[in-house]
């Protein structure tokens, strides 16, 4: 839990490659209140001024691994969204 | 806007990632033991096309910390799954034609189990690892490479003008 | 006795033995071209035993004209069934533990080919190529090494001093 | 053909690892005449002292390539007695 007087708990949302140009930034921080899922993380971000271009089928990532849209996300997390991967 | 990560994070491990060239003898010797003969590796190799156009240069960029937990994560389930020691290396940045962008070692004692895994372990890497390639073509065009939808992007006008 | 034919034979090709330690990247970098971005390759390293008995030391001799013959065949046959760029290396003569006994490259555009087309390689030279190979024990005996017959050659008490 | 005056037709034998040590000679030459396919090279060569330790499944090669017992031969040709191989 943050010490009292912090900044409100926040979800950090990581962009890569793509996405970060379609939004123009790598990080976002998401109040966590009301946000339960990694599929609301990836609809907020979408919400957002040149998010609607990120596709529907976009790969999610909770804390370092792949996860599903249903994966529990809360304060504290780090939710990331992958545009397909092109490694190799 | 801030331009992408293609540079590895500061305090991140980087094990499985590099900026510099690759040299597959070093993956090789890392897995070979005396009782481990027969090895299996894979290179990718930058090529000069994609999708018919000429491809002059390449920038690869990544997800550190987590290329670096799944890359662990595909070399162990790949040494549980067989008998075999695994490397892998897969390199960020900007490279040009020819370069090795990611390299496999596995060893075993048998040949089957050090070619199965190590199919095993790029297959993997390609569908698991978040590694993003950004391609510059001859016409001075720039994109984003989706292998998931092959010559999508160039139909959806996702070229970016750099 | 005349002493086994341990040497490369003067006058005949040497595209594929050699008596000096083998390094697989002059095999990756002979096959790998701009539009062969896809490299699987194969090592077979010196073990240090073999049926349970510690090897100290071992040579492999060869038929050499025929070996060079029937390598040349395996390469092309695999190059003719698969879009790929073939190299393979087998060292002969003395070899100690983890040394690079045979070394397969090869290219092509995608990672089916390659590996399919280095297994077959690798499994053809071990069927096909005429070379065989004397162990030296622990305890000082010597036998030539018979894959088709796992232990028998010790049942058998074919081991000879040296 | 030989010119006149010049040694016998034959077909010239190789023996190699085991096969060279249980004969004590890494090379024979066979008197062609009479001498029609591999199998009975192998067989002439089972026939001389230590021969008879070559099995009876050696592979047999005729010049530089594997060949089947019933592979034709003649003068000039090169057969060779192959122990199991163990490249690779």
């Amino acid at each position: 839990m943050p010490p009292p007087g912090s900044k409100p708990p926040t979800i950090r949302v990581l962009l890569f490659a793509r996405y970060a140009e379609l939004l123009g930034t790598e990080q976002l921080d998401l109040p966590a209140t009301g946000v339960e899922t990694a599929g609301q993380v990836l609809e907020w971000v979408r919400a957002l001024p040149g998010g609607a271009r990120i596709a529907d089928g976009a790969l999610v990532a909770v804390n370092l691994r792949h996860a599903s849209r249903s994966a529990p996300v809360a304060a504290g997390d780090e939710v990331a969204l992958l545009p397909p991967l092109a490694g190799g | 806007m801030k331009s992408p990560c293609f540079r590895l994070w500061q305090g991140a491990d980087v094990t499985f990632l590099t900026t510099a060239p690759i040299q597959l003898q070093l993956l090789t010797d890392a897995v070979t033991a005396p009782e481990r003969g027969a090895v299996a590796s894979f290179l990718g190799v930058v090529r000069d096309h994609h999708d018919g156009r000429n491809v002059l240069a390449l920038t690869y960029s990544c997800y550190h910390p987590m290329a670096e937990a799944v890359s662990r994560d595909i070399a162990s389930e790949a040494e549980i799954r067989w008998p075999v020691k695994v490397a892998l290396l897969h390199r960020v940045g900007a490279l040009v034609i020819g370069d090795v962008a990611v390299a496999v070692a596995v060893a075993g004692s048998h040949r089957d189990e050090a070619f199965l895994a190590c199919r095993y372990v790029i297959e993997e890497l390609k569908g698991r690892v978040p590694i993003w390639k950004r391609e510059t073509y001859a016409d001075g065009t720039v994109h984003w490479v989706d292998p998931t939808s092959p010559g999508a992007e160039l139909r959806e006008a996702e070229v970016v003008d750099r």
